[in-house]
């Protein structure tokens, strides 16, 4: 027969099938989403002084990381897809740093 | 069938295979011990295990143990795989026992590397700190690449001008003149694209890069000429891009500093150089820069290379007869033998014959004439009239000029008496 | 780059017929290609193993222009101040060598093995997405065709092959050559990246039942590391590729020093994608030689988790050491600390591979044909590449080495000796799996030995002359700086000039192997399993039928054919062999599979992947057929689109004769 | 299970993953996409971040930005991210007329983040900052020039898709190729909130 049979490593998940949220939910997390994004831009209008970047990241990170597991369903589906995605995404960040830093190293050289 | 011929093959490979095994060992043994001769004898001027100044010097203690372990794990390695291939040939054994590894020789194995890896990592970290320190240099000199030749700029500040009576830029190309024993910092950056300097004798390379200034040590401990070669390609001409580092003795290059700064005089009337002197106003002096030099009306003549070279400068040539090469350190102002005289004099007289410079009797004119006839002929640089769209017509190198020789011969002349 | 497949374009579901759509007549343009037996066939194929064997063949070509560039390149240094090739050219000459050498001879050629043995040896009948399989191939080709193309059309790159800032901009490089580089490139770099996706999915996904990830062939795993390193280096190099072309066809300023760039952005990115390329090009080698070993060894792979694992350790590190490329670039003494520590931590990985290789020959049963010979040769070349790579790592020193000859021996040993190495020992392991007919073994032993002699030869004298101070890329090297006596830069540089000569005869006999095997029919015709292999892939037919096996075999272990060819007695580890290859494969046989369906041939992947260098020409000469070139993309991805990846069964056309080459449509009995 | 070439018994019914990890190809192959593709944003945002204070000429950064006007587009494109899993949740119900709506609805927000991204390039070229202006101008209309080309090509799918959709015509598993566009669309998205809060929001 074909390989149509599912065996041991298969991770059978067909209940998972109609994963995530209802509607509803989704509405909520948008509104979330939409309240994140009016405090980022009130950092425009209002001072938060030392506070000002740490926000905006921790802001920023928030909403990635609620659209990847909300909207894109990745908290619900499978791991192998949040392995395949996160390790694009963090070697990203930690190559990308590492490159952006040598340029301070630089600089503190002279 | 098939697979029995090729299993009888294989049955009688073994014997041809480790005859063959033992002669390339042989050969092998012999090859790497005739390179191993080669390689430290006979004194290439680039070579990199000879160093002749304490930066140099670091890189070289730093280097000769690393080669030893990876040639030691070399040996090992190939010892391993002759024994095996000798002892493990398939003599009619018995299919040997299908084990899947023993985790105690994969770790043993491991940490090893791993301890010597620690081992060479620790002095590596120092020695590069080392060779970073800047704050010990005693004088500085600006580097700048260029396609495809070294400008040196010895600035008139701190204790360059307090101790080494630079109290004027001394601007010169080619060859960098260094006081013996004295820790120079070289600030090194590029009018155009990336190259490198490197002094193999002296110290490692640094890259040149534009919109950067790069340090670097250098330090020589006893006089001498040690060759370089700039070591990033930078186009065309990058193979003619090469440069030397002049080790001076502390009088000889206080000699050297004072005859840089000397003021210029113009050829004495009637003479064949004067006739030169008009020439260079006429056709070289719109680039090339001879300080000293008066236009009619007695304002100094100041060039303006950047309207016709990319890279925005040529070289100076106010002092050119005080070096032995031009055009990227490349070819010789000295015939061969007067070369031979300067460049393989032992230390102690080499100051006195630098100093003497380029006389008319040990001026190479052969190779002289040739640039001045047609640069671009000795020396492949983009200055035909193709190349020019892109660059808004500047060149990137010295163009021909079309001189007759009555010109070159009036030129030839002045050049001689340019230091 | 992000003209690849589109989700909206792979809809269809292989088995389901698609409602309301007849293939025949998506987009009304073309019927779809049915089987035959004629040239055509290669063009629409989505056959794994025929695009393997298409890639396989147009990467040795380009194997041999880039050969033929670098005997131009050692005669032109075979003396002093050389006068073969005028300092333009001898530019060219090693920018493209590089270049074709790395892009369009190792790179595809591993991607013709993985193509061809991936699903084989994982036991599926194709690959996840045959059409863009086909598509990548495409690519290749038309990438690589488009890059030699600017020979003709005003001179090749001459930058280097890695192009540094500022040098590649127009002021400097004027020529269309660096605009072909980048283009081609690009395209080239499809192929890779829709390739990492295809096989990284197939080897997930379409494994045989019980064929655990630990249960996988070596060769795989190193593909399946490979690819995750293309799957997210060439969106880096696509980055700087990218803003090159935007330099030099839009005046962007990302390398114009006078507006205030920074020459080094394009280092780092170029190294960011460069250093995992090297191992890139040698993890796919190092794979072919770990199924070699233990064939031949008689034993099974030394510690075969510890080096599935190393190699994802090597793929893993390789990512934090590009910088020691850039050891002169002028990086402060932290960075050059940090990254000269994390190359030389790599060696550790390297090493346990170099261990377990002999570890595996270690108390073996060693015959030597010639698949053997290569991969000793691998084992033993790479080494002394890898440990001069190890004299690079430590930063002061590579600040004396940088840039000279040093180098080009190092990587020469490495990518010729390792990489090319392990290809040789593919080729002539796999060949008469893929040809049916056995290559000559003496013939092969020539090949071996002179490829040994000649690299060493050429590559070996590189270590001297580099440490001598001979910098690389010089067009003519001078008598004036080649030391005296009789071993000066002349000697060994003839020597190193003599020995590619050598080099390249045994490279012929390569040829002239092939051509002794199947033109004059010497080869003797290959059985199903000549060399008594452990992997599944030789438990089939040699060739392979289209649909690969009959029956998809359980697999209950690692070496699945070799466990089940023999036996080993648990007691006193004698190991006998209990039936032969064709006895397992008459049992597997006896109940094949039946409705075997396999995806179906198709104009669109072509046809896509030709558009890419109409826009790449457009861009270059005229804006105008650029927009044709785009126009055509979206076209084609249309009819794609509109196109099931499997017609229904009553789309096919019966072939007209013969049924070898047939759909396997109806029931194996 | 789009291409794959596995041996099918027509008896099987389509629902049924036939692969090693009992996932879609499909879906495989687009999470690692995205996963490669996050290593090209990340070599353009850095590219940005290393140039974006070089001003050689032309206007700085915060001389152009418009915040309030980025901010609405943000927030619209941000929104069609809930419209997209809207269109997404329809398919997977079956409910064809919803989820073309919802398409259609993502189509257009996105379309309006689009037009608005014209709006600022114009409006910024004029104010001085062109493409060759300076390197602030050359990295900053690459980064946010390729996440246009990108929402672009999203929005084309998703009309391509409910074209597709009204005719029928799209083979196989609706709600797969649905949640597949999603996931693209989604991941544009979330490239745009670190592009808002990178480049706008913390100008050098
Ligand atoms: C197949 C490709 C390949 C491979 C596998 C490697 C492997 C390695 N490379 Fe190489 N490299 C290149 C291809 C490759 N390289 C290319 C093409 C360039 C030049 C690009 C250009 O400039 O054009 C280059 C350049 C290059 C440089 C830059 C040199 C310069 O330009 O100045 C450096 C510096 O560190 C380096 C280091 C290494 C190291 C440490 C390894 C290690 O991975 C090697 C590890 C292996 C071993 C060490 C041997 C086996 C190990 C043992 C037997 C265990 C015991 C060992 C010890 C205890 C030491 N390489
Ligand atoms: C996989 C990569 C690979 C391979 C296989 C090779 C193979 C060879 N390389 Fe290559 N080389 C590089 C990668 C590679 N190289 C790279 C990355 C560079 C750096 C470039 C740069 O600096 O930018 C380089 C640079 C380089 C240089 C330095 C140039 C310079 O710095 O100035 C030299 C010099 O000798 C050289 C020589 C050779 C030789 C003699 C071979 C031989 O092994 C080739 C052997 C093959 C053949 C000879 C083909 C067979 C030919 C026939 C059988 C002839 C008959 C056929 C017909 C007529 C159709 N190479
Ligand atoms: C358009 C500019 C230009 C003009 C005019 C020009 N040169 Fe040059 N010259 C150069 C450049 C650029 C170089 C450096 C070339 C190189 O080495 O790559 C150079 C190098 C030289 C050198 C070698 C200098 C050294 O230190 O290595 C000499 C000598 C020389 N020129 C002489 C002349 C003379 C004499 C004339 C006039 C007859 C002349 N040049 C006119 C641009 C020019
Ligand atoms: Cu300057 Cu090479
Ligand atoms: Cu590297």
């Amino acid at each position: 027969m074909s390989t149509a049979t599912t065996h041991e490593e298969a991770t059978e998940n067909h209940e998972v099938e109609h994963h995530g949220l209802s509607d509803k939910q989704y509405i909520v997390i948008a509104l979330i989403l939409a309240a994140l994004t009016a405090i980022e831009v009130s950092t425009y209008y209002v001072d938060f002084g030392p506070f000002f970047m740490p926000t905006l990241l921790i802001l920023m990170v928030i909403k990635f990381v609620t659209v990847v597991s909300y909207f894109m369903h990745l908290k619900f589906d499978n791991k192998i897809f949040s392995y395949l995605f996160y390790a694009g995404l963090l070697l990203a960040i930690a190559v990308y740093c590492g490159f952006l830093a040598t340029f301070k190293f630089f600089l503190k050289q002279g | 069938m098939s697979t029995v011929g090729t299993m009888k093959d294989r049955v009688a490979e073994p014997m041809k295979i480790m005859r063959r095994g033992r002669a390339a060992l042989k050969t092998s043994l012999a090859v790497s011990a005739l390179a191993f001769l080669a390689s430290c004898a006979r004194d290439a001027p680039q070579d990199t295990w000879q160093p002749a100044g304490p930066n140099a010097e670091q890189i070289d203690n730093l280097q000769r143990p690393v080669f030893y372990v990876a040639g030691v794990v070399g040996v090992i390695v190939f010892v391993a795989i002759g024994w095996a291939i000798w002892r493990y040939r398939d003599r009619g054994q018995a299919i040997p026992e299908q084990t899947h590894g023993k985790p105690v020789v994969e770790i043993v194995l491991t940490v090893i590397p791993a301890l010597i890896l620690l081992g060479v990592a620790i002095p590596t970290a120092g020695t590069i700190f080392k060779l970073a320190k800047t704050s010990d240099t005693e004088m500085t000199i600006n580097v700048t690449g260029q396609q495809w030749w070294w400008e040196y700029d010895y600035p008139a500040v701190g204790s360059n001008e307090e101790q080494y009576g630079i109290t004027a830029p001394i601007v010169t190309s080619g060859q960098l003149v260094i006081p013996e024993n004295t820790k120079v910092l070289l600030r090194v950056t590029s009018r155009d694209v990336i190259h490198s300097y490197w002094i193999p004798k002296l110290n490692g390379k640094k890259d040149s890069v534009p919109g950067r200034v790069h340090l670097l040590r250098l330090e020589g401990a006893k006089p001498g000429i040690y060759a370089g070669q700039c070591t990033e390609f930078c186009g065309l001409s990058h193979s003619y891009m090469r440069m030397e580092a002049v080790v001076l003795s502390r009088a000889d290059y206080d000699a050297w500093v004072a005859n840089q700064l000397e003021a210029y005089t113009s050829p004495a009337a009637g003479t064949l150089a004067a006739e030169g002197e008009g020439v260079f106003i006429q056709q070289c002096s719109r680039c090339h820069q001879v300080n000293g030099l008066l236009n009619a009306d007695g304002t100094p003549i100041i060039s303006a290379p950047d309207q016709y070279i990319v890279s925005g400068v040529a070289p100076n040539l106010t002092n050119l007869m005080t070096r032995n090469t031009f055009a990227g350190a490349s070819w010789d102002l000295l015939t061969p033998e007067c070369r031979e005289d300067v460049w393989k004099s032992d230390s102690v007289t080499f100051g006195a014959k630098y100093l003497k410079g380029v006389t008319t009797d040990c001026l190479n004119q052969k190779d002289l004439r040739e640039w001045l006839r047609n640069a671009p002929l000795k020396k492949p640089m983009y200055a035909n009239p193709e190349n020019l769209a892109a660059t808004g017509g500047k060149y990137r190198g010295m163009p021909a000029l079309g001189l007759t020789e009555d010109q070159i011969n009036s030129i030839v002349a002045y050049l001689l008496e340019r230091k | 780059m992000t003209i690849i497949e589109r989700p909206s374009t792979e809809v269809a579901i292989a088995g389901a017929v698609p409602v309301g759509v007849k293939p025949s007549e998506a987009l009304g343009v073309f019927k779809r290609p049915a089987a035959s037996s004629s040239w055509r066939d290669w063009v629409v194929t989505v056959d794994h193993k025929k695009l393997g064997i298409m890639y396989g063949v147009a990467a040795f070509v380009f194997f041999l222009i880039g050969g033929v560039e670098a005997l131009l390149i050692r005669l032109q240094l075979i003396a002093p101040d050389g006068k073969v090739l005028n300092a333009d050219q001898y530019n060219q000459m090693f920018t493209m060598h590089a270049t074709t050498m790395v892009f369009l001879f190792v790179m595809p050629m591993a991607a013709a093995f993985a193509n061809y043995f991936v699903p084989l040896q994982i036991g599926a009948r194709d690959v996840a997405f045959p059409r863009i399989n086909a598509f990548g191939f495409w690519c290749f080709l038309f990438g690589g065709l488009f890059l030699n193309s600017s020979w003709f059309l005003g001179g090749g790159a001459d930058g280097g092959w890695f192009m540094y800032a500022p040098n590649s901009s127009t002021l400097f490089s004027p020529s269309h050559g660096v605009d072909f580089w980048t283009l081609g490139l690009q395209i080239t770099g499809i192929a890779s990246l829709t390739g990492a996706i295809n096989l990284i999915v197939t080897i997930l996904n379409m494994r045989a039942p019980g064929m655990k990830m630990m249960r996988m062939p070596i060769f795989t795993w190193m593909v399946l590391v490979t690819q995750f390193l293309l799957l997210f280096a060439i969106p880096v190099i696509t980055v700087a590729l990218f803003l090159l072309t935007f330099q030099r066809s839009f005046d962007a300023t990302f390398f114009d020093v006078a507006s205030g760039a920074d020459p080094l952005l394009w280092q780092h990115l170029f190294w960011i994608f460069g250093h995992p390329e090297v191992y890139i090009l040698i993890l796919p080698s190092f794979g072919i030689i770990s199924e070699v070993i233990p064939v031949f060894s008689k034993k099974p792979l030394f510690g075969y988790p510890v080096v599935a694992m190393s190699g994802a350790a090597i793929g893993f590190v390789g990512w934090g050491v590009w910088a020691h490329h850039m050891f002169a670039s002028g990086l402060g003494p932290v960075s050059v600390t940090v990254f000269s520590m994390s190359t030389m931590a790599i060696a550790v990985p390297t090493g346990v591979k170099i261990v377990n290789w002999i570890m595996t020959m270690w108390g073996g049963k060693l015959t030597f044909a010639v698949p053997m010979l290569f991969a000793i040769g691998l084992v033993t070349q790479f080494t002394i590449g890898g440990l001069s790579g190890v004299t690079h790592a430590v930063a002061p020193s590579d600040t004396q080495q940088t840039d000279t000859y040093y180098i080009v021996a190092h990587f020469h040993y490495v990518l010729f000796g390792g990489a090319v190495f392990g290809l040789f020992a593919g080729f002539y392991y796999w060949w008469p799996k893929m040809f049916g007919r056995q290559l000559s073994e003496s013939i092969g032993k020539w090949n071996f030995w002179l490829m040994v002699i000649g690299m060493n030869m050429t590559f070996g004298p590189m270590h001297i002359l580099g440490l001598q101070g001979q910098p690389r890329r010089m067009f003519v090297w001078t008598e004036a700086r080649a030391g005296e006596g009789l071993f000066n830069f002349g000697f060994w540089n003839r020597i190193s000039s003599i020995g590619s000569f050598i080099l390249s005869i045994g490279i012929l006999l390569f040829i002239i192997n092939i051509f002794y095997t199947h033109k004059m029919k010497k080869g003797a015709l290959a059985s199903n399993d000549p060399w008594d292999a452990r992997t599944l892939e030789w438990m089939t037919d040699s060739p392979p039928k289209e649909h690969n096996f009959d029956v998809i075999p359980q697999i209950n272990h690692l070496d699945e054919f070799f466990h089940r060819k023999y036996e080993q007695d648990s007691a006193t580890h004698s190991v006998t062999q209990v039936h032969s290859a064709d006895e397992v494969m008459a049992e597997l046989n006896a109940h094949p599979d039946e409705h075997i369906h396999m995806p179906s041939r198709s104009y669109w992947p072509i046809l896509l992947a030709l558009s890419l260098p109409v826009i790449g020409y457009g861009l270059i000469y005229n804006r105008m057929l650029m927009a044709v070139g785009v126009a055509m993309v979206l076209l084609t991805m249309f009819g794609w689109a509109m196109e099931p990846a499997t017609s229904p069964d009553e789309d096919f056309d019966p072939p007209e004769s013969g049924d070898t080459h047939a759909k396997e449509l109806v029931p194996h009995g | 299970m789009a291409e794959s070439a596995i041996a099918h018994d027509h008896g099987v019914s389509h629902g049924a993953h036939a692969s090693s990890t009992g996932l879609s190809n499909n879906k495989m192959g687009m999470w690692m996409f995205l996963g490669s593709e996050c290593l090209l944003f990340g070599g353009l945002i850095s590219t940005y971040m290393l140039y974006r204070g070089r001003v050689s000429s032309g206007p700085q950064p915060n001389n152009i930005f418009d915040i309030p006007f980025t901010s609405v587009s943000s927030f619209i494109l941000l929104m069609s991210s809930l419209t997209m899993v809207l269109a997404v949740s329809s398919a997977q119900r079956k409910d064809d007329r919803n989820t073309n709506l919802w398409l259609t609805i993502t189509a257009l927000l996105g379309a309006t983040f689009v037009g608005g991204q014209v709006y600022e390039f114009t409006a910024f070229y004029r104010e001085g900052l062109g493409f060759t202006t300076s390197l602030f101008g050359s990295s900053f209309y690459a980064l946010t020039g390729f996440h246009g080309v990108h929402v672009s090509v999203g929005i084309i799918m998703l009309m391509a898709l409910v074209g597709m959709n009204r005719n029928n015509r799209i083979p196989g598993d609706k709600a797969e190729v649905v949640e597949l566009i999603g996931l693209y669309w989604h991941f544009v998205d979330i490239i745009w909130i670190i592009i808002f809060t990178l480049v706008y929001l913390i100008p050098s």
